[in-house]
């Protein structure tokens, strides 16, 4: 099982932080995963309808797309940080 | 070495930065930054949410980062995190070195890192009652970019 | 507005920079610096002599000079002078703007030209008794060249 | 009268903080002040025997070598500036 942790609009659209799922083995990478992803909801597939305002960190450390998924604990899915 | 922290609580510059100088006199130049909750028209709160789990992983690595590139910097970052009012302080970058160029450099390098790479996101509430969160900025992925 | 003032005794950066900030929720970014006497191998002290009637007259500009180019920035400059002992802050400047990029840029501008457009000049005293004027260092002359 | 100000070094070397002087009408510029000072002492002479080592406010606003005279009533000789 794979931790999914949402923050900001990404979380409030989805409706929920957190989720644990099984990923099939079929996603390879961090693309494949969104694609996945978008169809579990309506509230999935409105919050990551636009990959550009989407950022990703698997184990706790930035992917992109291309980012092989191998077996991740924890994928958090976020838009691009505002802090400082 | 640059210390990190993070808390929902203010902090006292003046103490961290006579922490940091206390015992030294090899170091000819201290910068202070502090980033504060501005008042825009109508704004009545920011919140910050973070990342627990990779935040201070990140600010670390953020520390790292520029303790490598300058190797005569001592420094702070302090982060706070939660509910903020207007003119609040929201984080505090210091640093000191023999000479200002290397403290301003490290301390612009500090803020435009922390900025664009700590799982940081801001929430407006505005007066109205609406709230809305923060939009990324291209001006701090330019000012990021400088460094690379 | 940038505020300047000259002194002999110690100033409270904290203090200064709550005065400017205070009443204030415009201004999302403010930067502290502090130069220091550092002490290189064997130097006991510093004593800074200046020249009356023109250091403030040439502080002031200095400081008009920054605040015509960041129109949005406020700030202050504190100079010391007489015998100061390592550790001990000689210069205090702080800017405070609704952006960091600005508060930055012109806490940089103030000191490089501060340290070539102000008439101070630094003698060090030594432990074996000797004594030393600094030389005006090239560096510095580039630092303050990149605003021409 | 003009009030010579000697400052840092300058003033050592001199051996003298200010002094009160007429100066001739033939001087017409900064460098031409110098040269002419330069003659007053073995002091004078010492301090401004290197003349790139050699700053000058005249009336409290920096001055040039080619600056000219007219009337001033404060000139001020010192080494390049080293405070901040």
């Amino acid at each position: 099982m794979t931790t999914l942790l949402y923050f900001a609009w990404v979380r409030e659209t989805i409706g929920v932080d957190t989720e644990s799922l099984a990923l099939p083995a079929t996603l390879t990478t961090v693309a494949d995963l969104l694609d996945w992803l978008a169809l579990r909801s309506p509230g999935h597939a409105a919050a990551l309808a636009n990959r550009a305002r989407i950022r990703v960190a698997v184990d706790q450390a930035f992917a992109t797309p291309q980012t092989a998924l191998a077996t991740p604990r924890e994928i958090a899915i976020f838009p691009p940080v505002t802090g400082g | 070495m640059i210390a990190i922290r993070l808390q929902p609580g203010p902090f006292d510059a003046a103490a961290e930065q006579a922490a940091l100088l206390a015992g030294r006199t090899d170091l000819g130049a201290a910068v202070a930054f502090t980033g504060l909750v501005r008042a825009d028209d109508g704004l009545i709160a920011l919140t910050l949410e973070h990342y627990p789990a990779m935040t201070l992983a990140q600010m670390q690595a953020i520390a790292h980062e520029a303790a490598a590139r300058w190797p005569g910097v001592v420094g702070c970052i302090i982060h706070r995190h939660g509910r903020l009012l207007p003119g609040e302080a929201i984080v505090l970058v210091i640093t000191a070195s023999p000479h200002r160029a290397d403290a301003f450099a490290a301390a612009q390098f500090l803020m435009d890192w922390l900025k664009t790479q700590a799982p940081f996101w801001k929430r407006e509430e505005w007066a109205d009652g609406s709230s809305r969160w923060v939009e990324a900025k291209a001006s701090d992925n330019d000012a990021a970019a400088r460094w690379a």
